[in-house]
């Protein structure tokens, strides 16, 4: 047995494994097994990368059967790039939890059952960016939809459970709303493999009206606004850790999904206002998810708010991508690298908002006045996370912005720079503003911190990454030529 | 004349649906929710899907209802004193 | 509704909206289609599995399956997480049982537990299988619990999570066997495909019974808990 | 007119309802509920629809996929009935705030 072989399939496997094998160990032993398990799959992503990156594009049969008798694993470039980010911000995130929940009651934070839950969402992200098949994808949401709820709920509070509960009555018209849409898409065409469907699909209105329903359900679970009203709440009210693996990785997973399914299943023509109704809510996103970003008085409200506002950069690729393959090349490559960015940034910026918080006891950013001088590791990472929220250079936010808007000029559709400029803008906005109120002359009144924290530098770590990530674009841009979307479009790597 | 009876049962379920949500007592919205699935069961049947029914009445009926059943009785039993005053809780007769 | 005059109207957009789409998609179909009926009839064939929908969940699309289970083991340790006391599976469910309850328990349960295996065995060939047989199984421990019947020792604590975990570990350990034979995961050697489909089933009758059973326990509430503020 | 035809239109009735019940009903077991019946609906027009096949057999890629779904289904309702159970321990309501803002508690 040959383990390269096989690294779709470990790649869900080992951390469902690592759940199972956590919630028997028991709330001591849990953070151990945890910890092998995201280092276990670190390995195993950079090794999966870097086949797909040697090799191009593969499919892996599970059961043999191929699609569409089957269930297909579809091994490509997308899906390795967000699997690379899913367990670096996976391992930092495991790292910071080992921290954070040591220092609460151990009968609190649902008996130390976070470690399961996490290593359960962790399972259905990677089952999700590999899953071919769009009834498959329907279980992997719910996986995810009920990890994500669980872990949200975990604290029991009473905001943490309201949060939680609208998050799971999102998720739960989300997830039916896109199971109809699959039901109509298999009436169709016969099939639910999406390399099948792109072959099958002809513009009828029961694929094209199923086509809606799965890309409406999606949209409402990655928040783009109007359907964000769930998110704000629910990444605030979550535990830290938590929070930065939401904003950081969940939303992304079914933003993935809208990718595939535009990008990849829609054959061209298809659909044909749903790429400028995208593209034009990801702009509404951008500015009004700034604009509530800069009115917030909660610190994690506010991060919340500024991943409203990050995703809507993500959806102004589908309007560029119709414009010829160089475009799409260039736009596809842009979301890529906004998506690592803002993952790698939002991961760090809430767990040092998280940091921010234990050290002051509350999450008023009006008190938090002064905090350079006591935290100046926190402030440091804030500062740099903006960098990248921003898109000031050098950053990957940066490389992200310049790509899009060069999509944006080739295409002739210039107003969508427009959009990524005034996003800059507003970002610098709200983040001076929390920036200023950290560095502001002013004697801070924090805590007296118990010791000195080690976790302070993992949100340092991940921010410091995001702006690094600019050196990794040409990486980036390797792996998106080695994705089937670019594939099929005729681009070479 | 099969077509009739099967008009019959789906404006039957639809019926049944509609009373559940708007039962104002959650322990009869409870109870009609597990009559559904019953009816489901035999939907199922005339769709030539008897794996589907078997695990409608089991799991759509049994289980769930009974998970149903539970919470009702969990939100009647708590007596909290600063209890919602703008809805009557949960199963709480309220004529 | 008298509580609520004002009658909410992006509701009933939403829904309208989504009806007159989804009837106007269904109209434009075929009146005949096959979908993967024809391939998936001939494969289950092959593989000497009468029943083609016992075929699908466990063979073709045994991938599903495995992640399904996933599903009620993660909902059943998301709903362990809500609970403020940390033994919630080894309680007894108090206040539902009765001297009828408990006859009638005593009565059913062992016919149930009879049914379930029939419904496991007859699944290759009739209708039934590992869903239906694990779904009767649940329900009956379902009951079992109601009726406030005593628990064995080991339903608490660490004994009682290898439980819950063992049936999705197992299954896992199947799917990767086909690794060490040259093969991808789920793919069943064809000499053995048809006992091992058997296995999985029996393994996911218990796995379902046990995963159900227990969320209903991990949920039921006890006295208690309910009082407590 | 054919039986999968009242079936699946049933179907959509079903799912619009339930979705109308889930965004418009403010008992939080009610939205559980609703939910369900969304799920029933889907159900409804998969299963009606596989009956489309000129065998007496219906498709059984649907069924397979109907039965996935009701487990996944009463997986997210034991959730979401935990979640009410919590909510109402800690909070003493069965409803979420109408006129909750975020921001504005805590």
């Amino acid at each position: 047995m040959n383990v390269v072989h096989h690294l779709p399939a470990l790649l869900v496997i080992t951390p469902l494994v690592g759940a199972c094998v956590a919630f028997v160990a028991g709330r001591r032993v849990a953070p151990h097994v945890a910890l092998a398990t995201a280092t276990a799959d670190v390995v195993l992503a950079v090794l999966f990368a870097a086949r797909v990156l040697a090799e191009g594009p593969f499919r892996y049969r599970i059961g043999g059967w191929g699609a569409p008798m089957g269930i297909d694993l579809v091994a490509d470039g997308m899906a390795a790039l967000f699997i690379v980010l899913t367990s670096i911000v996976g391992l930092v995130v495991t790292v910071y939890a080992s921290g954070y929940f040591r220092s609460t009651d151990p009968t609190a934070y649902g008996h130390g059952l976070f470690w399961t839950l996490w290593l359960f969402m962790w399972t259905s992200l990677n089952g999700l960016f590999l899953t071919g098949d769009v009834f498959n994808v329907y279980v992997c949401i719910e996986l995810v939809g009920i990890s994500a709820v669980a872990l949200v709920t975990i604290s029991g509070g009473p905001d943490a459970l309201r949060a939680g509960m609208r998050y799971l009555f999102a998720s739960m018209l989300g997830a039916m709303t896109y199971l109809l849409g699959v039901a109509l898409l298999y009436a169709s065409a016969g099939a639910v493999d999406m390399a099948t469907l792109s072959e099958r699909l002809v513009p009828d209105t029961t694929a094209a009206t199923g086509l809606a329903l799965m890309v409406a359900a999606l949209v409402l679970k990655t928040a783009l606004v109007p359907a964000h009203f769930w998110l704000p709440t629910a990444h605030a009210s979550a535990p830290t850790p938590v929070s930065a693996a939401l904003s950081a990785l969940v939303v992304k997973g079914s933003y993935f999904v809208v990718l595939r399914l535009m990008l990849d299943v829609m054959p061209d023509g298809y659909l044909p206002g749903a790429a400028t109704l995208l593209g034009v809510l990801g702009a509404a996103a951008i500015v009004w998810g700034s604009v509530q970003a800069l009115v917030q008085t909660r610190i994690k409200l506010l991060v919340a708010y500024s991943t409203v506002a990050q995703i809507g950069y993500l959806f102004l690729v589908f309007p560029l991508a119709r414009n010829g393959r160089d475009v799409l090349a260039l736009a596809l490559t842009g979301a890529l690298v906004h998506a690592t960015a803002h993952g790698l940034a939002k991961g760090g910026l809430f767990l040092a908002a998280g940091g921010l918080i234990t050290r002051f006891g509350h999450d008023r950013l009006a008190e938090m006045r002064g905090a350079a001088r006591a935290v100046p590791v926190l402030t440091f990472a804030v500062a740099l996370s903006g960098v990248t929220m921003m898109g000031l250079p050098p950053s990957g936010g940066f490389a992200a912005k310049w790509l899009l808007i060069s999509a944006a000029l080739t295409s002739g559709e210039w107003w969508w720079a427009v959009v990524l400029v005034v996003g800059g803008l507003l970002a610098a906005a709200y983040m001076f503003r929390l920036v200023a109120i950290l560095i502001a002359d002013a004697p801070a009144e924090t805590a007296p911190a118990p010791k000195p924290v080690r976790t302070e530098w993992l949100p340092l770590a991940l921010t410091a990454a995001a702006v690094l990530l600019l050196f990794a674009v040409p990486l980036i841009s390797d792996l998106a030529a080695a994705s089937t979307t670019l594939q099929s479009a005729g681009v070479t790597p | 004349m099969m077509i009739v009876f099967d008009i019959l049962l789906v404006a039957t379920i639809i019926w049944i649906a509609v009373g559940s949500l708007s039962q104002r007592q959650m322990f009869k919205s409870v109870v009609m929710f597990v009559i559904f699935g019953l009816f489901m069961a035999i939907a199922w049947i005339r769709l030539s899907s008897p794996d589907v029914a078997m695990a409608e009445a089991a799991i759509g009926a049994g289980v769930t209802g009974a998970l149903m059943l539970d919470a009702i009785g969990h939100l009647r039993r708590s007596e909290t004193p600063y209890a919602s005053a703008a809805e009557p809780e949960g199963g709480e007769p309220d004529a | 509704m008298p509580e609520r005059p004002r009658i909410r109207l992006v509701p009933l957009a939403a829904s309208l909206a989504v009806f007159a789409l989804v009837l106007r998609a269904v109209h434009a179909l075929p009146d005949t289609a096959t979908g993967l009926s024809a391939e998936m009839t001939a494969g289950a064939k092959a593989s000497g599995i009468k029943n083609v929908v016992t075929a699908v969940l466990l063979d073709f699309r045994g991938y599903d399956t495995l992640l399904e289970i996933a599903v009620l083991m993660l909902a059943t340790i998301a709903v362990l997480s809500l609970r403020t006391d940390p033994d919630a599976l080894s309680r007894r469910i108090s206040g539902v049982a009765g001297p009828v309850l408990g006859a009638l328990t005593r009565a059913y349960v062992p016919i149930m537990i009879v049914v379930a295996g029939h419904l496991v065995w007859i699944g290759s060939s009739g209708p039934g299988g590992a869903f239906q047989g694990g779904a009767v199984l649940g329900a009956a421990g379902i009951l079992l619990a109601l009726s406030g019947f005593a628990r064995p020792r080991w339903s608490s604590g660490a004994p009682m999570r290898w439980v819950l975990a063992v049936g999705l570990l197992t299954f896992i350990a199947v799917a990767l066997l086909p690794l060490a034979l040259g093969g991808t995961l789920l793919q069943y050697p064809d000499e053995s495909r048809k006992s091992l489909v058997l296995l999985v089933e029996i393994l996911l009758t218990l796995s379902i019974g046990a995963s159900l059973t227990s969320l209903f326990l991990a949920s039921a509430s006890d006295t208690s808990e309910g009082e407590r503020r | 007119m054919t039986t999968y035809d009242v079936y699946v239109a049933g179907g959509a009735v079903l799912f619009a309802l339930g979705t109308y019940g889930l965004l418009e009903r403010s008992h939080l077991v009610h939205k559980v509920i609703a939910a369900n019946f969304m799920g029933s609906g889907i159900f409804l027009v998969l299963i009606g629809l596989a009956n489309r096949t000129p065998t007496p057999e219906p498709d059984p890629v649907p069924q397979a996929m109907v039965l996935t779904g009701i487990v996944v289904t009463v997986a997210m309702t034991a959730l979401g009935l935990a979640i009410v159970k919590r909510y109402f321990s800690e909070t003493g309501r069965t409803t979420l705030d109408a006129d909750e803002k975020p921001g504005e508690r805590r």
